[in-house]
């Protein structure tokens, strides 16, 4: 896949910027022009922003009736040629959620920010959470893959919103960018380098744009007007893009074809950080703004002279099975702080199976804050 | 690193407070970070603005603890003060709130100060301001001054630029 | 060059063409066919007058009215 | 169908997956007509359609770009086609169900909007892949699968409602009323704005069969008992309008 040096938009210098608007950024940086979206609390500054941004650099903003409007409106213009996106919240996403599934099986390139609110339901909107991260792996219906991203700063909300980019247009899937309240809302100072790294679909003529012989199991997506008489349908379909709702092979054939794309580059997708890991004998693994407090507290018990460390998670789908199964080697207990009732904890159980592996959750529609974690550790630290 | 609260009720400018605190720090060449929490409401009910100043990275962006607690509002007041910091200090609008005897404590009437001398009483906020630069060496007024020309809406600089000599001048005099 | 081209492959018998035809043009076979009903004929093709209400209201695109000469001039 | 026609088809897609004497296939005849009347560049056509019968007009039958999408959603899909490459017609074809039910808030929004899409409501007023349950659309007393003992309900008068939204282009034809529909949709394709055309298309295997219509000609007849011209019904009043179908333009 050719790789591009784009130029950042806006003036690399230093920022002072909110997560939500940072994330804006990052999109029209990554050559996003095409916007769907719906108010919702807290992810609204993003389309705020976009519907200003976009029209200067001749992009596209509509603001729908409904979610479901919103990411049907971004696939099709997926198809017509745009990089597109959509922004939302819980409830939002629990109604994207078929919208979804339809992109994996069309392999459509966009991306869904979700900036997580505490749920069930309407919740508590303006609280943070990270109660969705099993829904954007398992909420669709039928068995696929998509791509979820965590990011931790305002820095990361612009630096990730470019990597889900790149990864949506490479594996022709929808990237879902799993923030949280605190992140999006947060205000910090982060850095637009002058360069940035831009991938962009293969959109040669093919008549084979749903399958491919080629290592990579990523065909090429012609789009719209170009004259090659795409039949892009949600139902099982052939290499073609004819339907076949009752051929056993055909269906067997494209889901896994559509999970293999994901699951063989799991070493080029998964990203992770580690933090003093190496001589660990406590891990702490955590995601987003649960991995800053995470982070708080290692430095807090290398204080006391406590050998802890942080494996980041910044890609949470695919799930780094390799990464964290070498990272918690020599460890004696593996921690998961999150701010919902344990959802990564049971990942990495799966993974850990022969270890300590102790849930340190939140639900009280607040940040998990240092202090929290730190007191929770210190129970199983000897 | 320090870690600052701001708590008020929602339209006292609490999260503008917090961001132009962090904008600061930011523009002293520091690194800032400001998280605002409030309910649903667009008006009304307990706001709080979360800073952290720091030399280097920011690890969790919020104050547990806070160094310092600038409190606008009863219901904050009353919600955070036990929780400042061993060594950390208070700076209180006495005006709006009734206070409880504690140490290291620094009242100043910032709404009344607002409302008569810079007749704006949208203003307390930047008085606590200009206040906290005086009483601690977390932010220079300076940095302050340049934060607000470059976020706040021009019509209304001069107007917080007022709040802050303001709240200076009376934390010079309670320090 | 045959007036009407009754495309079988397509056609599933319907048997509107029969009923719409006011010409009396459409037939179906006396037998099931393989298909599974009675195929439909063209019986009497030279009583058609070529008004084509069969081509455009056929629910599976089948038949083809062929204009000839003569006829172009009677539509004139 | 003409075979100068079978350029704008997948051959291979053929024979139709209709039932035998499905009114949708005289609907795909009568847009194809229209756009080769029109001389439309088929390259630059997107056809969208939902999920139903009726979105499986252009899918996979069509030798065009065409976009199958979610139940109730294909307006919304064409939005972003449209607002993202303006330079392509788009055209969404799909059911009663589909764009009145499920779908009937994108429907109203894109009327709202007027963005230039032009939409046949392939209209058979019954959910035929399903088996024949009740749609908005269906007749009063009409007898479904989920209204054994009639239909209880008022049926939506789709062309009413897209007039009131703002749609530029409206009308209703029954696919036996085949000249001026092909005629309407020519008009709803070049209209600078959001253009709507209800078709009547009758379903005999499934709405039919249940309502004493067996045949798609039994049908035919009913529809050209029950049809009226909009001009005509304008004078008369709402009782004398009572399982009436309203056909020509409902913009003024």
């Amino acid at each position: 896949m050719p790789k591009l040096i784009n130029k950042s938009l806006l003036p690399p210098k230093k920022y002072f910027m909110q997560g939500n608007i940072a994330c804006a950024e990052g999109a029209l940086a990554a050559g996003c022009r095409y916007y769907a979206g719906y108010p919702i609390t807290p992810s609204s500054e993003t389309m705020e922003h976009l519907s200003n941004r976009l029209p200067e650099v001749n992009g596209v903003f509509i603001q729908m009736e409904d979610e479901i409007g919103s990411i049907c409106s971004m696939i099709g213009a997926s198809w017509a040629g745009a990089k597109a996106m959509t922004a939302t919240s819980g409830p939002g996403f629990s109604l994207m959620l078929e919208g979804l599934g339809y992109a994996v099986m069309t392999e459509t390139p966009c991306v869904i920010i979700n900036v997580q609110r505490t749920g069930p339901a309407t919740g508590q909107a303006t609280r943070p959470g990270q109660g969705d991260i099993m829904q954007a792996r398992w909420g669709a219906h039928g068995d696929y893959r998509i791509i979820g991203i965590s990011p931790w700063s305002v820095q990361e909300m612009y630096d990730l919103t470019i990597e889900s980019f790149n990864l949506a247009e490479v594996y022709r899937v929808p990237v879902i960018l799993l923030a949280d309240e605190v992140v999006g809302h947060l205000k910090e100072s982060f850095i637009i380098k002058p360069e940035i790294e831009i991938f962009n679909r293969d959109s040669s003529m093919s008549d084979k744009p749903f399958g491919t012989v080629q290592d990579d199991g990523v065909p090429p997506m012609p789009i719209f007007g170009q004259g090659a008489k795409l039949l892009v349908t949600g139902s099982t379909h052939n290499e073609f893009g004819i339907r076949k709702v009752a051929d056993p092979v055909v269906q067997d054939m494209l889901v896994k074809r559509l999970c293999a794309k994901i699951d063989n580059h799991k070493d080029k997708i998964c990203k992770t950080e580690s933090y003093l890991v190496d001589d660990a004998d406590y891990l702490f693994i955590s995601f987003g703004i649960s991995a800053r407090s995470s982070y708080a507290v290692i430095k807090q018990l290398r204080n006391e002279g406590i050998k802890a460390g942080l494996l980041r998670l910044k890609t949470i789908w695919p799930f780094a099975d390799e990464i964290i199964k070498s990272a918690a080697q020599n460890c004696k207990v593996v921690f998961v702080p999150e701010m919902n009732r344990g959802q990564l904890v049971l990942e990495v159980q799966r993974v850990l199976c022969n270890k300590q592996v102790i849930s340190i959750p939140k639900t009280q529609g607040e940040a998990i804050y240092p202090s929290e974690i730190y007191n929770e550790s210190k129970k199983y630290i000897k | 690193m320090s870690k600052i609260k701001i708590t008020g009720f929602g339209g006292q400018g609490v999260i503008l407070a917090g961001e132009i605190l962090a904008n600061a720090a930011v523009m002293d060449g520091k690194e800032g970070s400001a998280i605002g929490s409030y309910g649903s409401a667009a008006r009304g009910g307990l706001t709080s603005s979360e800073i952290v100043i720091s030399n280097e990275f920011i690890d969790a962006p919020f104050s547990e603890k806070p160094d310092v607690l600038i409190a606008l509002s009863q219901d904050g007041y009353d919600k955070f003060v036990y929780t400042v910091n061993q060594n950390g200090i208070i700076i209180v609008d006495s005006g709006m709130v009734s206070i409880k005897p504690l140490p290291k404590q620094y009242e100043l009437q910032a709404a009344n100060i607002a409302t008569s001398e810079i007749k704006s009483p949208v203003v307390a906020n930047m008085v606590m301001l200009g206040a906290l630069s005086a009483i601690t060496e977390v932010i220079s007024k300076t940095a302050l001054i340049n934060a607000i020309k470059e976020t706040v809406n021009e019509k209304f600089v001069e107007l917080n630029l007022r709040g802050i000599e303001f709240g200076f001048e009376k934390g010079k005099q309670i320090k | 060059m045959e007036k009407i081209k009754l495309n079988r492959k397509w056609c599933k018998g319907c048997g509107l063409c029969i009923e719409i035809c006011p010409k009396n043009v459409y037939d179906r076979e006396a037998k099931v066919s393989t298909k599974g009903f009675k195929e439909i004929i063209v019986k009497n093709p030279d009583l058609c007058n070529q008004c084509q209400l069969c081509e455009l209201l056929c629910p599976d695109l089948a038949i083809t009215i062929e204009k000839t000469k003569k006829d172009a001039k009677v539509n004139k | 169908m003409s075979e100068h026609l079978y350029k704008y088809l997948r051959p291979e897609a053929f024979p139709t997956p209709f039932c035998a004497g499905c009114g949708h296939g005289i609907l795909m005849n009568a847009i194809l007509r229209a756009v080769d009347e029109l001389q439309l560049d088929f390259n630059k056509i997107v056809f969208v359609s939902g999920i139903g019968c009726g979105a499986w007009i252009p899918s996979p039958h069509f030798a065009a770009d065409t976009l199958h999408t979610l139940h109730g959603r294909p307006i919304a899909y064409a939005t972003g086609v449209k607002l993202f490459n303006p330079d392509l017609k788009v055209i969404v074809i799909s059911g009663d169900g589909d764009l009145a039910a499920i779908g009937g808030n994108h429907l109203i929004h894109a009327a709202r909007r007027n963005i230039e899409l032009t939409v046949i409501c392939a209209n058979n007023s019954i959910y035929g892949m399903t088996g024949g349950q009740v749609s908005p659309t269906t007749p009063k007393y009409a007898k479904t699968m989920t209204t054994a003992k009639g239909n209880p309900e008022e049926p939506f008068d789709l062309c009413k409602l897209t007039v009131a939204c703002g749609a530029r282009y409206v009308s209703r034809y029954t696919v036996y009323h085949i000249k001026p529909l092909i005629n309407s949709i020519k008009k709803a394709m070049t209209t600078k704005g959001f253009a709507f055309v209800d078709v009547v298309s009758p379903c005999p295997t499934q709405f039919g069969r249940r309502n004493k219509q067996p045949t798609l000609y039994e049908m035919f007849n009913d529809l050209k008992a029950r049809a009226i011209r909009y001009e005509t019904a304008k004078g008369l009043k709402k009782d004398e309008l009572t399982g009436k179908i309203i056909i020509g333009e409902f913009n003024e």
